[in-house]
C-alpha cells in the first residue's frame, strides 16, 4: 500500500511538471524554420509529395535506418531469448485460439489481397499516406493471419531471415551509394527525381520504401513467429 | 581518409550480411564479426592520428546531401575520434572475450553485438537530438540482448529490470526532445545552441532531456538495474557496458549540456558528486568482484559528470581533464572486467589466484593505479589540472568531495589488490587462457600508451619520459632475470644516478640525496641474501627510489607532486610484500593518499591555478592564503613522517615488511616527509592562523610524537614494532627541530636525517637477521644470542648507543646540538616533554639489546648461526660510518651549517679544528671518543676477568609454584619487561588515535552497509527509484531556478 | 485542440507510469507501458499540430507554392513513426523476457526476481 | 467544422482515458490487453483528427494490431505451460 501512495505522489509531482508544459503551450502560428524548409523543398530536393515520407526516407534517413535496425535487433534478440529456453517436453499443445475450417479457408483467400494492399501502401508511400513501415506492418499481418489459421504451419525461418538480411544490406549499400554518387549518406538523389507526383519518382524513395517494407514485414513476421511458436527453433 | 560514416555502415552492413551467410560455419561468422570490428577500430584510430597530428580537420558528415539543420549530420572531432577508437577497440576485445557464447549462439548474437558497437559509435557522432534517442534505444535493446550471453540465469532478471528503466528513460526523453523542438524549431544540437530560446517551457524540456540522459549514466542511487547487469552479465559485455556505453552516454550529456547552458551545470555537478561519493561508499561493503566493479563504474561516471558540470571553469583544459578521466576509466574498467573472466570464483578474495601469473598482477596494479589516478596514467594529470582549475575558481568544496570519493575508491581497490597478493589462493582458481590474458594485456599496453600521450600533452612534465621512471619500466621488463643480477643492476642504477646529479645540489639536498640514493644502494646489499627471481620486488623498489630521486630533482609543484605519488605507489607495493602486511599496507596507502591530497590542495591554493609554478616561489603566496597552504602541506608531509595522530599506519607497515624493506621504508622513505617540511618552512617561514603560530603547533606535535612514540615503543613485544615506534619518536625529534625555526634546530634535524637513516637501517637489518635465524620477532622468545650472533650484537650495540644519544657516538652530537637549539628557542613546556623522551628512549633500547642478546639462550636456538653475510655487510658499513661520523661530524655538517647559516643569517656554531663551540659550551668529538673508549675497555677487561665466577643454569628449571602456566612465555623475564612502568604510564598507551581512525572507517562502512539495503533487487522498486530521482532532482532544480 | 491532445497524452503517460510502477504482474506492467507509449505518441503529434491546417501531403488541394501556409509541421509526425516502431520493438522484447522469466520461476510477479541485490 | 472536430477530439480523449483506466484497474490481463489496444485504436482516430494520416495508419497497424497479438501470443505460451 505504501508503494501505491508513494507512486501516486511521484506521478502527481511529475504531473505538475507536465501541467506546466501543457498550460504554457501555445501552438506555433507559422511553421518553424525546419518545417518551412521541408515544405518549400519537398519538390526540388526529394521530389515526394508526402513530406513525411520524404523526411523519413531522406532528410532523417539515418533515423529510419536506425529504426529498421531496432526491429532487426528485436527479432534477433527475441530469437536469442527464446532459443535459450527449451520448452519442457509435453508442454506443447494446441494454441489458445482454435482455428476452424472457415478461418483457414478465409485466410487462404485473404492473404494474397493483404499482400497486394501492403505492396500498394509501400509503393505509394511518397505520394499518399503510407510507406515502408505501414506497408511492412500490413505484410506482417498477412503472416499473422496465416499463423492464426494454421498454427502448426511454419514459414521457412531461413527465407524470412534472408529477406530481412538482404533488404537490410541493400539499404546500407544504397545509403553508401548516395555517398559516392550523390550528396551524402542516404541521399535519395542516386536515381533521378522524375516527375513530381508520379509513382516512379522521388529518386530512390520508392526503392528504399520497398526495402523498408520488406525488411519490416520480415522482421515483424519473425517476431510474431518467434513468440507464437509452440516449439523452439 | 575514409568517411567515418563507414564505421556505422560497416557495423550495420556486417550485421545484416551475417544473416545471408551459413549459420553452420560459426567460426567463419565469428571471424567476419571480428574483421568488421577491427575495421571500425582501424578507421577510428586513423582519424585519431589524423586529427591529433593536424593532418585532418574535424569531419562534418552531412547525410542526405543536405546541410544541417535540415538533415541529420554527424561530426568527428578529436574527442569523438578518441571515443570511437575506444568503443570499437572495446567492442573488438569484448567480442574476443565473449567468443564462447558468441560461437554457441551463432550469428544472431554476433549481429546484436555489432549493432551495439555501431549504435554506441553513432551516439558519439550524431549531432541530432532525435537521432540521439534512436541510438540510445538501439543500445538499450542490444544491451538487453547481449546480457543474455551470460550463462547466469540471473542475467534475465537483470535484463528485464534494465528494459523497464529504459522505457521510463525513453518516455522522458521523447517529451524533452519534442518540446525542445517546439521551443527552438530545430533538432540539431549546434543549431539549438545558436538559437535564442523563447518558450518558457524550454527549461523543463531541457531538464527532461538532460535528466533522461543522466539516468542513462546510472547515477547513484537510481542505478540498481545497472548493478544487476554488471553482476550477472558476461564480463566481456560488462566491459563494453562500462567502458563504451558509459563513455558515450557521458559524451551525449556533454552535447546536451552545451546547448542547455551554464545554468544547468551545478545540477550536473551535484548529481555527479553524489553518485561518485555515494556509490564508492556502498562499494566498500561489496564482496562480489563484478558488482564492486559496477559500483566503481557508476562512481567513475559520476566523477566525469561532475567534471562536465565544472566545464565553465575548466576552459581549455576541459577536454584534457574529462578525456583523461574517461579514457582511464574505460581502459582500466574494461581491463578489469576482461580479467575477471580468468578468475573462477566471484568473491574478491578469489582473485588471489591471479598471483600465480606475474603479468596479471602487473595488469591488476596498472588498472587500479589508473582508476585511482596515480602517475603515470592520464587520470593523474587530469586530477592535477582539475584541482588547479577548481581551486583557482574558488571551488574548494567540490575538490574536497572529489578527493574524498577518490580516497574511498582507493580504499576498496587497494584492499582488493591486497587480497589478491596476500590471501590464500584456492586450488584451480584460475581459468587462464591465451585470449583472455591477451586482451587484458592489450588493455595494460593501452593504459601505458595513454599515460605517455597524456604526459606529452601535459607539456610541463612527462612522468614516463624521466630517466628514473624509465628505469622502473626497464626493471619491469627485466623481471625474468635472477634476483642477484637484478640487484647488481639496481645498485648500479642508484649509484649511477647519484653520480649524475650529485654536482648540482645545494648542501641540504645533497644530504638528502646521499641518504636516499647511495643510502638505498647500501641497503640493497642486504638484498643479495634473496634467491630466485623475487618477482615484483625490483620494480617496486625502483619505483620508490625513482620517486625519491625525482623529488629531489623537482623544480615545480607538479614535478614534486608527481614524484611524491610515484614514491608512494612504489613503497606501497614494497610494504605489501611483507608476510602479514595486508592491512598495514592498506592503511599506509590510505594515509599516504590522504596526505597526498592535502598536498594537492595546498599546492593548488598556493599556485592559484598558475602552471607551471616553481617550487622556490612558494614563498610568494599571498599572505592571507599562506597559513592555509602551510596547514595543508604540513599535514601532507607529517602523514609521511608519521607524526602522532597520523601515525597508525607506521608500526604495522614497518614491522611486517620484509627484512631489507623495513630499513628502506623506515630509514629512507620517512626522510621524504622531512625534506618536504624543510622546503616548506624554508619558503613559508612562520605563519599564524587565528593568532596561533603554526610552527609552535608543529613544535608541540613533534614533542608529543617524540614522547609518546618512545612510550609506546617500550611496551612492544615485537622487536620490529619496537623499532617502528621508535621511528615515530625519532621523527618527532626531527619535526621538533625543524619547527624550532632556528639555525641549530635545523642543523639538528639534518643530523637526525643522517643518524636516523644509519642506525635505524642498521637495527632493522640486525633484527631482520635475527628474525631470519630464529623465525620470530617476539623478544620474549629470544635471549642470549650474543655468542651466536656477535656481529649482529655489535651493530645493535653501536646502534643503540648512537640512538640513545649517549657519548661517544653521533647521537650525542645530535643531542648536543639539540639542547643548544632548545636553549636558543626558549620553549619550556615542549622542552620538558622532549627531555623526558630521552630516558624513555633508553628504556626501549635497553630492552632491545638485553632481551635479544643477553640472558639465557633458548633451547631451540642453540644451533643458530650468525646472520647471513650479506645482511651483516651493510651493518658493518653503518658501524664504520657511525664511528667515523662521531669522530668527524664536520665532514658533513659543516657545509650544511654554512648553508643553513645563509638562510637564517647567523652562525651560532664555531668550528675550530675538531671541536665545535656554541654559546652554551663546546663539543670535541675526538676527545670524547678517546675518553669513552678508555673507560669501556677498562670496564670490559674487569668484567672479563671476573667472568669465570659465573655459574651456568638451565632456563625454565625453576618450578612454576604448582601452577601449570597456559602461556609459558609469560614466565620469561623479557615478557612484559616494563610492567612496573606500565602501571605508571600505561594510560599513555590508550589507543586514542587508533580508536578515532577505527571509528571513522567503521562509520563510513556502516553508512555503506546501510545504504546498500536500498537495492532490494525488485525491478519495480528500481523503476520507482528512477522516478523518485527524477522528481527529486526536478524539485531541487526548479527550486534553484525560482 | 492541441491542448486537449497534450492533456490526454500526459494523462495517459502518467496513468501508464502509475500502472507500471504499482502492478506486480509483469505482463500488466508491460500493458501499462504500452499505454504510456501511446500517450507519448499523442503528445508528439500534438506538438506538431497547427490549428486549421492540413496534413503534410502535397497534392491537388495543397499546391507546392502554398505548402508553407497550408500544412502542419511534418517533423513530429516523422518522429512519431519512428517512436511507434521503437516502442513496438521494446514491447516485444519485454514480452519475450516476460516469458523467459516465467519459465524461470513459474511466476509473473516481479517481486520474486530479487536474487541480485545489494 | 471546428466545433464538430473539437467535440470529436474531446470524446476521443475521454474514451482513451476511460479505456486506459479499464486497462489499469481490471483484474483480467486479457481485458487489460484489449483495453490497451482500444486506447491505441482511439489514438489512431485522434491522429486523423490531428491531420496525421501516416501516423494514424502506423498506430492502427502496429499499436493496436500487432502489439495486441504479441501479447496474446505470449500469454498463450505462458498459459500452455500451466502458469495462469
Amino acid at each position: 500500500m505504501i508503494r501505491h501512495v508513494v507512486v501516486a505522489l511521484l506521478v502527481a509531482l511529475l504531473g505538475i511538471a507536465f501541467w506546466t508544459l501543457t498550460a504554457g503551450y501555445l501552438p506555433d502560428a507559422e511553421l518553424n524554420r525546419t518545417a518551412a524548409y521541408y515544405a518549400a523543398h519537398a519538390q526540388d530536393e526529394v521530389g515526394a509529395p508526402n513530406i513525411v515520407t520524404g523526411i523519413i526516407v531522406t532528410w532523417r534517413g539515418l533515423d529510419t535506418l536506425g529504426e529498421v535496425t531496432v526491429l532487426f535487433l528485436t527479432s534477433a534478440v527475441i530469437a536469442l531469448v527464446l532459443t535459450q529456453s527449451k520448452t519442457p517436453a509435453g508442454a506443447t499443445g494446441a494454441g489458445f485460439l482454435p482455428s476452424g475450417e472457415l478461418l483457414t479457408t478465409g485466410t487462404r483467400m485473404i492473404v494474397p489481397l493483404i499482400v497486394l494492399l501492403g505492396a500498394y501502401v509501400i509503393m505509394n508511400g511518397h505520394l499518399t499516406p503510407g510507406g515502408g513501415f505501414q506497408g511492412g506492418a500490413i505484410l506482417a499481418s498477412g503472416a499473422l493471419l496465416t499463423l492464426l489459421a494454421e498454427p502448426t504451419r511454419r514459414f521457412g525461418h531461413s527465407v524470412i531471415a534472408r529477406v530481412e538480411s538482404a533488404s537490410g544490406l541493400t539499404y546500407v549499400l544504397v545509403g553508401l551509394a548516395g555517398m559516392m554518387i550523390a550528396g551524402g549518406f542516404l541521399d535519395n538523389g542516386i536515381l533521378p527525381l522524375g516527375r513530381f507526383g508520379a509513382m516512379l519518382s522521388a529518386g530512390a524513395i520508392p526503392l528504399i520504401s520497398v526495402l523498408i517494407g520488406l525488411k519490416v514485414g520480415a522482421e515483424f513476421s519473425s517476431i510474431l513467429e518467434s513468440l507464437h511458436e509452440t516449439e523452439d527453433a | 581518409m575514409v568517411s567515418p560514416v563507414l564505421i556505422l555502415a560497416i557495423g550495420l552492413g556486417t550485421a545484416f550480411a551475417l544473416g545471408l551467410l551459413s549459420q553452420a560455419r560459426k567460426s567463419f561468422l565469428f571471424l567476419v564479426t571480428l574483421a568488421a570490428l577491427a575495421l571500425m577500430a582501424a578507421i577510428s584510430l586513423g582519424w585519431v592520428v589524423a586529427l591529433a597530428t593536424g593532418a585532418a580537420m574535424t569531419a562534418e558528415i552531412h547525410t542526405a546531401g543536405v546541410a544541417p539543420p535540415f538533415a541529420i549530420n554527424l561530426r568527428v572531432g578529436l574527442a569523438e575520434a578518441a571515443l570511437l577508437a575506444t568503443i570499437s577497440l572495446a567492442g573488438l576485445f569484448s567480442a574476443l572475450s565473449m567468443r564462447e557464447p558468441l560461437l554457441r549462439l551463432g550469428r544472431g548474437a554476433m549481429a546484436v553485438l555489432l549493432v551495439l558497437v555501431m549504435a554506441i559509435s553513432g551516439l558519439v557522432m550524431t549531432r541530432d537530438l532525435f537521432n540521439l534517442f534512436v541510438f540510445i534505444e538501439l543500445i538499450a535493446i542490444a544491451t538487453a540482448g547481449v546480457v543474455l550471453l551470460s550463462q547466469d540465469q540471473r542475467a534475465i532478471c537483470a535484463g528485464f529490470k534494465y528494459l523497464v528503466v529504459s522505457q521510463i528513460i525513453a518516455i522522458l526523453m521523447l517529451i524533452g526532445i519534442i518540446f525542445t523542438y517546439h521551443a527552438t524549431g530545430s533538432l540539431n544540437i549546434d543549431d539549438i545552441v545558436a538559437t535564442p530560446v523563447a518558450f518558457h517551457g524550454a527549461a523543463l524540456a531541457i531538464f527532461l532531456l538532460l535528466i533522461a540522459l543522466v539516468v542513462e549514466l546510472k547515477p547513484f542511487p537510481a542505478n540498481g538495474w545497472a548493478l544487476d547487469i554488471y553482476t550477472s552479465a558476461h564480463p566481456g559485455f560488462s566491459a563494453l557496458f562500462s567502458a563504451a556505453t558509459g563513455s558515450a552516454a557521458l559524451f551525449a550529456v556533454d552535447k546536451v549540456a552545451t546547448y542547455a547552458g551554464d545554468a544547468w551545470l551545478p545540477l550536473l555537478t551535484g548529481i555527479g558528486l553524489l553518485s561518485f561519493v555515494g556509490s564508492n561508499i556502498v562499494a566498500l561493503r561489496q564482496e562480489n568482484d563484478r558488482r564492486l566493479l559496477g559500483y566503481s563504474s557508476v562512481g567513475q561516471l559520476g566523477l566525469v559528470l561532475a567534471v562536465i558540470g565544472q566545464r565553465d571553469v575548466l576552459g581549455d583544459a576541459y577536454l584534457y581533464i574529462a578525456g583523461g578521466l574517461i579514457l582511464s576509466h574505460a581502459v582500466a574498467k574494461a581491463g578489469l572486467f576482461w580479467m575477471s573472466a580468468i578468475v573462477r570464483g566471484r568473491t574478491l578474495t578469489d582473485w588471489a589466484a591471479i598471483r600465480a601469473r606475474a603479468p596479471m598482477v602487473l595488469a591488476f596494479a596498472t588498472f587500479i593505479a589508473m582508476l585511482v589516478g596515480l602517475p603515470p596514467f592520464p587520470g593523474f594529470y587530469a586530477k592535477w589540472d582539475l584541482a588547479q582549475a577548481l581551486v583557482a575558481a574558488g571551488r574548494l568544496p567540490i575538490l574536497s568531495l572529489i578527493l574524498l570519493g577518490v580516497l574511498i575508491e582507493s580504499a576498496y581497490l587497494f584492499r582488493w589488490f591486497g587480497y589478491a597478493i596476500k590471501r590464500e589462493a584456492v586450488e584451480k582458481g584460475l581459468l587462464a587462457n591465451t585470449v583472455d590474458c591477451g586482451i587484458t594485456l592489450a588493455a595494460v599496453a593501452g593504459g601505458w600508451a595513454l599515460g605517455w600521450i597524456w604526459g606529452v600533452a601535459h607539456g610541463e612534465f612527462n612522468v614516463l619520459a624521466t630517466l628514473p621512471v624509465l628505469a622502473v619500466v626497464a626493471f619491469l621488463l627485466l623481471e625474468p632475470l635472477p634476483a642477484k643480477v637484478k640487484n647488481v643492476l639496481a645498485i648500479a642504477a642508484l649509484l649511477g644516478w647519484f653520480a649524475m646529479v650529485v654536482g648540482g645540489y645545494d648542501p641540504m639536498r645533497l644530504i638528502f640525496a646521499a641518504v636516499m640514493i647511495p643510502g638505498g644502494a647500501v641497503i640493497l646489499i642486504a638484498s643479495f641474501t634473496e634467491t630466485g627471481r623475487r618477482i615484483g620486488f625490483y620494480p617496486s623498489a625502483m619505483a620508490m627510489y625513482a620517486g625519491l630521486a625525482l623529488l629531489l630533482e623537482a623544480t615545480t609543484f607538479f614535478e614534486f607532486f608527481a614524484a611524491w605519488e610515484i614514491m608512494t605507489l612504489g613503497s606501497y607495493f614494497l610494504i605489501l610484500r611483507g608476510r602479514m602486511s595486508e592491512p598495514h599496507a592498506l592503511s599506509y596507502m590510505l594515509f599516504s593518499l590522504g596526505g597526498a591530497f592535502a598536498l594537492l590542495a595546498g599546492f593548488a591554493i598556493a599556485s592559484g591555478g598558475v602552471q607551471p609554478f616553481p617550487l622556490d616561489q612558494l614563498g610568494t603566496v599571498a599572505a592571507d592564503l599562506a597559513p592555509y597552504v602551510f596547514v595543508l602541506l604540513a599535514v601532507g608531509f607529517m602523514t609521511k613522517t608519521a607524526a602522532m595522530g597520523l601515525h597508525i599506519w607506521l608500526p604495522g607497515a614497518h614491522a611486517e615488511a620484509e627484512t631489507d624493506v623495513s630499513p628502506m621504508v623506515s630509514g629512507i622513505l620517512l626522510k621524504a616527509g622531512l625534506f618536504g617540511l624543510f622546503l616548506m618552512l624554508m619558503q613559508l617561514g612562520r605563519q599564524s592562523l587565528w593568532g596561533v603560530d603554526l610552527t609552535y603547533v608543529l613544535v608541540w606535535i613533534g614533542a608529543i610524537s617524540a614522547f609518546l612514540g618512545a612510550v609506546l615503543a617500550i611496551f612492544q613485544e615485537d622487536a620490529k614494532r619496537l623499532l617502528a615506534y621508535s621511528s615515530i619518536s625519532q621523527m618527532g625529534y626531527a619535526l621538533f627541530g625543524i619547527a624550532l625555526m632556528n639555525h641549530l634546530g635545523w642543523l639538528m634535524a639534518m643530523m637526525f636525517v643522517i643518524n636516523h637513516y644509519v642506525y635505524k637501517s642498521m637495527l632493522f637489518l640486525a633484527v631482520g637477521g635475527v628474525y631470519k635465524r630464529t623465525h620470530t620477532k617476539l623478544m620474549y622468545k629470544m635471549g642470549g644470542l650474543i655468542t651466536l650472533m656477535p656481529f649482529t650484537f655489535v651493530s645493535v650495540l653501536v646502534g643503540i648507543i648512537a640512538m640513545s644519544g649517549v657519548p661517544p657516538l653521533s647521537g650525542f652530537g645530535g643531542r648536543w646540538i639539540f639542547y643548544n637549539a632548545i636553549m636558543d628557542a626558549g620553549l619550556r613546556l615542549p622542552l620538558i616533554l622532549i627531555f623526558m623522551a630521552g630516558p624513555i628512549g633508553f628504556l626501549y633500547l635497553f630492552r632491545l639489546i638485553h632481551t635479544i642478546f643477553l640472558g639465557q639462550l633458548k633451547d631451540p636456538h642453540r644451533k643458530l648461526k650468525e646472520a647471513p653475510a650479506w645482511l651483516v655487510a651493510p651493518q658493518m658499513i653503518f658501524v664504520a660510518f657511525l664511528i667515523g661520523f662521531a669522530v668527524l661530524p664536520g665532514m658533513a655538517l659543516q657545509k650544511v651549517d654554512g648553508y643553513i647559516g645563509s638562510i637564517f643569517g647567523d652562525q651560532p656554531l664555531v668550528w675550530s679544528g675538531r671541536a665545535i663551540a656554541s654559546e652554551f659550551g663546546y663539543w670535541n668529538p675526538v676527545a670524547i671518543m678517546v675518553v669513552i673508549i678508555v673507560v669501556f675497555v677498562s670496564v670490559f677487561l674487569i668484567l672479563l676477568a671476573k667472568n669465570h665466577d659465573a655459574q651456568k643454569v638451565k632456563q625454565f628449571n625453576i618450578v612454576f609454584s604448582a601452577e601449570r602456566p597456559y602461556r609459558p612465555e609469560t614466565t620469561h623475564f623479557a615478557w612484559n619487561f616494563f610492567a612496573p612502568y606500565r602501571k605508571a604510564m600505561g594510560f599513555l598507551e590508550t589507543p586514542v588515535v587508533s580508536t578515532f581512525w577505527g571509528g571513522v572507517t567503521d562509520g563510513i562502512n556502516g553508512v555503506g552497509d546501510f545504504t546498500r539495503r536500498f537495492y532490494n533487487g525488485n525491478g519495480q522498486s528500481y523503476a520507482i527509484h528512477v522516478v523518485l530521482f527524477v522528481v527529486a532532482v526536478y524539485l531541487i532544480a526548479m527550486g534553484g531556478v525560482a | 485542440m492541441a491542448q486537449i491532445a497534450l492533456a490526454t497524452g500526459f494523462v495517459l503517460i502518467l496513468a501508464g507510469l502509475y500502472g507500471a510502477l504499482t502492478n506486480r504482474d509483469i505482463l500488466r506492467m508491460i500493458v501499462a507501458f504500452t499505454i504510456a507509449d501511446t500517450g507519448v505518441n499523442i503528445v508528439l503529434v500534438a506538438v506538431g499540430y497547427l490549428p486549421g491546417r492540413t496534413a503534410p501531403i502535397l497534392d491537388a488541394a495543397v499546391p507546392v507554392a502554398e505548402a508553407g501556409q497550408r500544412i502542419i509541421d511534418p517533423v513530429p509526425q516523422a518522429l512519431v513513426l519512428t517512436a511507434i516502431v521503437i516502442g513496438l520493438g521494446i514491447t516485444a522484447l519485454m514480452l519475450a523476457y516476460a516469458y523467459r522469466l516465467f519459465r524461470l520461476r513459474h511466476s509473473l510477479d516481479i517481486s520474486t526476481f530479487t536474487e541480485l541485490k545489494w | 467544422m471546428s466545433v464538430l472536430m473539437l467535440g470529436l477530439a474531446i470524446a476521443l480523449a475521454l474514451s482513451m482515458v476511460a479505456a486506459a483506466a479499464v486497462a489499469l484497474i481490471t483484474r483480467s490481463t486479457v481485458i487489460a490487453v484489449l483495453a490497451a489496444g482500444l486506447v491505441s485504436l482511439f489514438a489512431s482516430i485522434f491522429f486523423v483528427v490531428l491531420a496525421a494520416p501516416d501516423v494514424a495508419m502506423t498506430e492502427a497497424a502496429i499499436g493496436s494490431g500487432l502489439t495486441t497479438f504479441l501479447f496474446f501470443f505470449t500469454m498463450g505460451r505462458i498459459r500452455r505451460e500451466g502458469g495462469k
